[in-house]
């Protein structure tokens, strides 16, 4: 009972599996669903849980957040006094910048399933698919 | 003499590939370009005594590349191959200069492509080292596969085959160049002749055999001879006279250096195939003497005279490497000496073929006959070659045959002897169909009005077929620079004199055997003709059938199904396996293309990276 | 000097940035600012060349030292692709065609500054960025013909990559959680001692199937086909040529400096060779031409890979000849290609109506085989070397046959071309002229060079040596801050 | 049948996932870059918001690569979707008097509120890209209000234009000055007020109105497509 207790109740284990359930999903999402706005969304959740991953890797046990509060007091030595017992602000910064991609690449993936819907009046990726090398086969044969 | 020899003949063979280029189509040009070859021929033939002393003819051609300096410089082996190339190319040339390039629509080409073949031979024969070797021996494949798909149809499909064996041969060698780099550090000759035995026993024998597989290619020894025929058959009759007398023999000269002067007979003599089954050397001379037979005996059964005369082209190749690689000094200038008869001769049979086919219009053997008193020369040229391609004197071939003979008794190889003499008797029943097929018997009613091809077709037979016979008479014409090949190669040298050779035991004097059959000719003719002349002349269809009259559109000989009994028995021996391999390899390449293609054409492929990403991390935690 | 190369990521963005604007005063010369821009970068970098010589520098972004700021890092490999890829992208400017909409030339400045950018950092995640950044504006390149199956094509192409982006970020989170660093330098000194297990081996595997995905890597290179044959020409040129080769550069840098570990070697060479024999096959199977390169586009990148994984000194130099080489000649052969996108039977007598297209074609091809004494014999000989002083004789040999293939299906494509019949009228294919002249740019650079084999081939030793030393490439980075706080691991 | 075998597979890879994943124990990460940052970061910048300090100033042109990242998305979106400068007002309703004249009050706060994220990014946690997104979540709930009232595609795309060049002059500028691209300069101030950190809080500003006006333009063309 104390073993489990011990691992329930530590963050870091939910951290995990709330990040590696949010992959997993999104991998479910991505690969085995033939829906592209599932797939879209799949993205999304995938890149949510590494998210999390990588931002869990500047956590600092005992640290305060990377800023400095007490502004008043620019002795240095006290600043770094302070800094000393901060998370490691890299890892947010990253965060920040994968966030942004992650947005941008999900917001260009819309935007083609939007023109895609509006083409071929389908979302199901295999008959995409099929679409395409169709295509593909009538401009083969028809150019002249 | 200038050190820079070399430079004068490659600056002419670009002149040549120039003036091919850009003005093959003028009717004059054919004729120019016969003289530069004649040129180029020359100005080797001048300095032909500083081969034979043994030094070299450098061009200023040179790079350096991997620290290793590339550079062309003909030898007198080269030397040698480079007389016979220039032999062939001037007089197939001619042969197409005069009439027959009217009827040959891309003129052009052929000139162009001939002269980009000889170009790229001489690049090869002056390759002195292995990188420079590969270099040429590419471009030859290269443009061979040009001049080979020349005819478009049935050419470019033995052309298409052709280049798939080529690249294959290439990768052998490729490998095998690569493997000697390792151990040695070089792709020089001598370098990596000195550093040879750094590489373990098993790397020397894949080096040899990949060598052998490479360059045996090239001149279709067993198990890859199926390219050759079609290929030499299907092309105009001067790309068929010279790309029979010395291309696939690129083969044979890249095999000769490598082999005698590179890896050493004496290395090949040591080595063994796994398991010590057979040597090396044994090895390698039954797959000359099976080249020999079953091309041979493929050729006896063949209906079209190109294809005939392609197939025996194979088997000859068969015996030239049973001579060179019999390790004996007889042996070698035989196989050697063969060469320069088989172009002579199949250049001179391949001029006579086409030159009948082209007033005919058919190398059918079952669709001709009769046709020596409409086409004399012809027939003379063809009755020359088939005496050489048997090996009959008084010709070339009987010389050089004889000298292989000699060498495999000489080396207690009996049974060899034995398939070389199977592989003559093939030889001998099935020129003798070629020429009773084509010349002899009934005239066929439609070949009643031809004549005889041109001058400008005939000369060249003519040349070729005196060639045959006057270094049939003089073989030491010959022999001098094989000597001179051997010595500087390092290998025993055959003691020869005008006439032939000395041997331990006895001495070939041609000049003696020649004089001595033309006598005994004459005599007869003397003697025939003294007697009274008891000859009448009758007309080819002043015949009779047990009695029944027989009208002139009826045929009473047939030339067609020869040898019936022989192919019954041979018949059975002709279980296509090699056929049969090489289409299964086709289709499991067909197979393998269909599920690599249906790999990728694939709905969901993420699946794959998923897939990629658990097999390795599982990979990664089972590690 | 070295310093200004810091222009070459930063003005295509400037550019890029401002073109919409500039559009709308100067119209149809903003397609010309661009190519005056990529002008100006290989004056840069032709300036920069030899003022780095030998010895590696590196620039500090915003002046912090190495394991703290981002820095990028100048040797002659990087300046080397930088150019290559300067010139490539010259010559596929879009500024020929007439009515290129503004937004194409901005995408393709953002995909030049991605492709600047990954080549010249020495920074993990900033190399992630950056090639986020090329990969987003080559997805809006991909979809740029407007029809239907382009966007299906961009969509798949989008997915596969952007799953293959996201692993990759779980390496680079992987790597930081167990070392605190993303930059390579430091990396280096850390990761090949102490991240020699099972998290060390993941990150890598996870790192290289990411960034292998547009290295057109065995089972992530689905999307190859479909998007070449779908996308405009000069993106095909430029993905197949550039993007694909800086990919391997990335890899290449990985296993040499982060990941020197002969499983992961192994684990490279095991696909490579396998993408070089499917490649070869499903080429061989095509229909069409394009489709026909995209698969030998495979293959050849396989050739590469496997080339790195030998990860010598000599394997390096080979990779090296083999994307150089591959890098300048499937840009100008699907150029020629995509005049001629219909099934491959209906290209028969193609040299009759377009000979010089044909003939160049053919130069290509032959070189693509590695048929001496063309470029691409030489770049092939060297990678064959490098494998047997591995004595990966296996290898040798499967190499050597797909090459066979290979020369089955090229030269088929050759005696179709050269056929002597004639198209027929309405499907007549002439391509000559303006159409011309990149493809003999690009094949002109690739012969000339031939001339000057050795002194290329020396420069290349060099290069290969200066980029398989480590230590070279830490002590550029990290200066006199040795060791940084290893002791914590 | 395909059902299970996909859900014993998932279960397989989150396994595996977890097996690499555990050993990555909470705040215990060796850090060596982060001590060294968080113990240069305030004299180097002078920006009491460490995490700013590393967006902008040690990994600043990760922060100009994402940027451009946004820029390329907004501008492939806008070929794909094709241009939507036409005024399309007639098509769809309004939301209604109550949201419309509700969002009309909120937008000039949301438009205090994003200012001030932006320009206290260096000091509190915030910046220009939270701030970016609540700028164009200003705009943007104008346009889901009422619908006539478009973002202007004109304005966006000059202000777009403007602000990141503005981001890419600032590091040209020290790189002209120091001749290294990107580095802080202008005078750091007093730790903790508003005018400090140099020129953080400019990129900072900058890098909002971008965001700003990119995030407006991707929803707008997202937007209008659909009506």
């Amino acid at each position: 009972m104390m073993i489990w207790d011990d691992i329930f109740l530590e963050v870091d284990f939910w951290i995990n599996i709330v990040s590696i359930a949010l992959i997993v999903i999104g991998i479910y999402g991505i690969v085995f669903s033939q829906h592209l706005l599932r797939m879209v969304f799949g993205l999304g959740l995938l890149e949510a849980g590494v998210n999390i991953l990588l931002v869990k890797a500047g956590y600092q046990k005992e640290a305060i957040a990377p800023i400095v509060t007490q502004a008043s007091d620019t002795m240095m030595s006290n600043i770094l006094a302070a800094t000393a017992q901060m998370v490691d602000p890299v890892p947010q910064a990253m965060v920040l910048t994968a966030i942004v991609i992650a947005a941008g690449v999900q917001a260009l993936a819309l935007s083609l399933v939007i023109r895609i819907y509006k083409k071929y009046g389908t979302l199901d990726s295999h008959v995409l698919f099929l679409a395409m090398e169709r295509d593909r086969h009538l401009s083969l044969n028809q150019k002249d | 003499m200038s050190v820079l020899d070399l430079d004068h003949v490659f600056f002419l063979l670009i002149v040549n590939i120039g003036i091919a280029v850009l003005w093959g189509n003028r009717p004059f040009v054919g004729k120019i370009l016969t003289l530069l070859y004649i040129l180029e021929g020359l100005s080797i033939l001048t300095s032909y005594h500083v081969l034979l002393s043994g030094a070299v003819l450098s061009s200023s051609l040179t790079f350096t590349v991997m620290q290793q300096t590339v550079q062309w410089q003909l030898g007198v082996s080269g030397g040698f191959f480079a007389l016979i190339t220039f032999m062939a190319a001037g007089l197939a040339t001619w042969f197409s200069s005069g009439v027959w390039a009217r009827s040959y629509a891309p003129i052009r080409l052929l000139h162009s492509y001939m002269a980009l073949n000889v170009a790229a031979m001489l690049l090869l024969l002056a390759s002195n080292d292995f990188l420079g070797l590969f270099i040429a021996w590419e471009l030859v494949s290269l443009v061979s596969f040009l001049i080979i798909a020349i005819n478009g149809g049935r050419s470019a499909k033995a052309a298409y085959s052709y280049i798939l064996y080529a690249f294959l041969g290439a990768m052998a060698i490729l490998l095998a160049l690569i493997i000697i780099w390792n151990a040695t550090n070089s792709f020089s000759y001598v370098e990596v002749r000195h550093h040879w035995s750094t590489m373990s026993v098993n790397r020397q024998l894949i080096v040899v055999l990949l060598l052998i597989t490479g360059f045996g290619i090239k001149m279709a020894i067993l198990p890859f001879h199926r390219w050759q025929a079609p290929a030499y058959a299907y092309v105009p009759a001067p790309v068929a006279a010279f790309l029979g007398a010395i291309s696939s023999r690129m083969g044979l000269f890249a095999l000769f250096i490598v082999l005698l002067q590179v890896v050493g007979i004496d290395v090949i003599q040591t080595l063994w195939l796994p398991f010590e089954i057979i040597n090396m050397q044994t090895f390698l001379l039954w797959l000359a003497a099976l080249t020999l037979i079953i091309p041979t005996f493929i050729a006896l059964r063949q209906t079209d005279a190109r294809l005939l005369l392609a197939w025996h082209g194979i088997g000859q190749g068969g015996f030239m490497l049973l001579g060179i690689l019999s390790a004996n000094a007889l042996g070698t200038a035989g196989g050697i000496m063969h060469v320069f008869n088989h172009a002579s001769y199949q250049a001179a049979l391949f001029f006579a073929v086409f030159s009948v086919s082209y007033r005919t219009g058919t190398a059918d053997l079952d669709r001709l006959g009769g046709l020596v008193t409409r086409m004399p020369i012809s027939f003379t040229v063809m009755l020359v070659g088939i005496i050489g391609l048997a090996g009959l004197p008084p010709m070339n071939g009987f010389v050089s045959k004889w000298l292989i003979y000699k060498a495999l008794l000489d080396e207690g190889m009996p049974l060899l002897f034995l398939a070389a003499v199977i592989g003559t008797l093939g030889t001998i029943l099935s020129v003798y169909k070629l020429i009773h097929n084509t010349f002899l018997g009934q005239l066929r009613l439609e070949h009643e009005n031809i004549k005889e091809v041109p001058w400008s077709m005939s000369i060249p037979m003519m040349i070729l077929a005196s060639i045959v016979f006057i270094t049939g008479y003089f073989p030491g014409l010959l022999l001098e620079s094989i000597a001179a090949m051997q010595s500087t190669l390092g290998i025993s040298v055959v003691d020869y004199h005008l006439g032939g050779v000395n041997t331990g035991k006895g001495n070939l004097n041609m000049i003696v055997v020649v004089s001595t059959m033309l006598m005994a000719i004459g005599m007869g003719a003397l003697i025939f003709f003294v007697l009274g002349n008891p000859r009448k002349q009758v007309t080819q269809w002043d015949n009779y059938a047990g009695g029944h009259f027989l009208t002139s559109d009826m045929r009473y000989q047939y030339s067609h199904n020869f040898y019936p009994g022989l192919m019954r028995v041979i018949s059975p021996l002709y279980r296509n396996t090699i056929f049969w391999l090489e289409s299964a390899i086709v289709s499991t390449v067909q197979f393998m293309a269909h599920i690599s293609y249906a790999l990728f054409m694939q709905a969901n492929y993420l699946l794959y990276l998923i897939l990629l990403v658990v097999i390795s991390l599982l990979w990664v935690l089972a590690v | 000097m070295q310093d200004s190369l810091i222009l070459l990521v930063v003005l295509p963005l400037l550019l890029a940035f401002l073109l919409p604007v500039i559009a709308r005063y100067l119209g149809n010369l903003s397609g010309l600012t661009g190519s005056l821009l990529l002008l100006f970068n290989i004056l840069l970098l032709a300036n920069a060349w030899n003022s780095v010589g030998y010895s590696p520098k590196v620039i500090l972004l915003g002046g912090f030292a190495a394991p703290l700021g981002i820095v990028f890092y100048i040797d002659k490999l990087n300046m080397l692709f930088a150019i290559l890829t300067t010139i490539i992208a010259l010559l596929l400017w879009p500024c020929r065609t007439h009515n290129t909409d503004v937004r194409e030339y901005v995408l393709w400045l953002l995909l030049l500054a991605g492709c600047y950018g990954v080549i010249l950092s020495g920074d993990l995640f900033n190399i992630y960025v950056f090639y986020e950044l090329l990969a987003v504006a080559s997805y809006g390149l991909v979809t740029l013909p407007a029809t239907g199956a382009s966007y299906i094509a961009g969509f798949r192409y989008l997915m596969i990559s952007a799953l293959g982006s996201a692993f990759a970020l779980l390496g680079i989170a992987l790597i930081y959680s167990f070392t605190g660093s993303v930059n390579i330098a430091h990396l280096a000194q850390i990761i090949p001692d102490h991240l020699h297990h099972i998290w060390g081996y993941s990150a890598a595997l996870l790192l290289i199937i990411g960034f292998g995905v547009k290295a057109e890597l065995f089972p992530v290179n689905f999307w190859v086909a479909e998007v070449y044959s779908h996308a405009d020409k000069r993106v095909t040129a430029l993905l197949a040529g550039v993007v694909s080769k800086i990919a391997v550069l990335i890899i290449l840098r990985f296993i040499i400096l982060l990941f020197p570990w002969q499983d992961i070697f192994n684990f490279l060479l095991l696909l490579g060779i396998i993408g070089v024999i499917v490649g070869e096959f499903a080429a061989f199977y095509a229909q069409d031409l394009l489709r026909l390169l995209a698969f030998s586009s495979i293959a050849q990148s396989g050739l590469v890979i496997i080339a790195f994984a030998c990860a010598t000194e000599a394997g390096i130099m080979a990779g090296i000849a083999l994307a150089i080489h591959h890098l300048l000649l499937k840009p100008a052969l699907f150029l020629l290609a995509s005049h001629c996108d219909r099934s491959i039977n209906d290209l028969a007598g193609l040299a009759k109506s377009s000979p010089w297209a044909s003939a160049l074609f053919v130069i290509l091809a032959l070189s693509l085989l590695g048929v001496p004494p063309l470029p691409g014999f030489w770049a092939k000989l060297l990678l064959l070397q490098s494998l047997m002083a591995e004595q990966y004789l296996l290898l040798l040999v499967l190499v050597l046959l797909a090459t066979i293939v290979e020369a089955a299906y090229l030269f088929r494509l050759f005696m179709l071309f050269y056929q002597r019949q004639e198209m027929p009228e309405q499907k007549r294919i002439t391509i000559q002229g303006q159409e011309l002249y990149p493809v003999i740019t690009l094949s002109g650079i690739l012969l000339l060079g031939l001339f000057f084999l050795p002194l290329f081939m020396d420069s290349l030793r060099e290069i290969a040596m200066q980029t398989s030393n480590i230590e070279a490439y830490i002590n550029t980075v990290l200066g006199k801050v040795q060791h940084i706080g290893e002791g914590n691991i | 049948m395909q059902r299970w075998t996909t859900i014993l597979f998932l279960t397989g890879l989150s396994i595996v996932l977890f097996a690499i994943i555990t050993p990555l124990v909470l705040g215990q990460s060796p850090m060596l870059v982060g001590k060294l940052i968080n113990a240069s970061a305030v004299n180097d910048t002078g920006a009491a918001n460490l995490v700013t300090a590393v967006v902008l100033a040690y990994r600043g042109l990760d922060t100009l690569g994402e940027l451009a990242i946004l820029f390329t998305a907004a501008t492939a979106i806008g070929i794909i979707l094709g241009t939507t400068d036409k005024t399309q007002t007639t098509s769809s309703p309004t939301a209604g008097f109550i949201v419309a004249t509700a969002a009309k009050v909120l937008f000039p706060l949301l438009l205090v509120f994003a200012l001030y994220i932006i320009l206290h990014g260096h000091l509190t946690p915030g910046g220009g890209f939270q701030g970016g997104a609540v700028l164009a979540a200003a705009f943007f709930l104008l346009t889901l209000a009422d619908s006539g009232n478009n973002i202007k595609h004109k304005v966006t795309q000059v202000i777009e234009a403007l602000a990141g060049t503005a981001f890419i002059v600032l590091g040209l500028v020290s790189f002209a000055l120091q001749g290294v691209f990107l580095q802080p300069w202008l005078d750091k101030g007093e730790l903790g007020s508003l005018f400090s950190a140099g020129s953080l809080p400019l990129l900072y500003l900058a890098l909002g109105l971008k965001v700003g006006a990119e995030l407006a333009n991707l929803l707008s063309s997202l937007a209008n497509v659909e009506k």
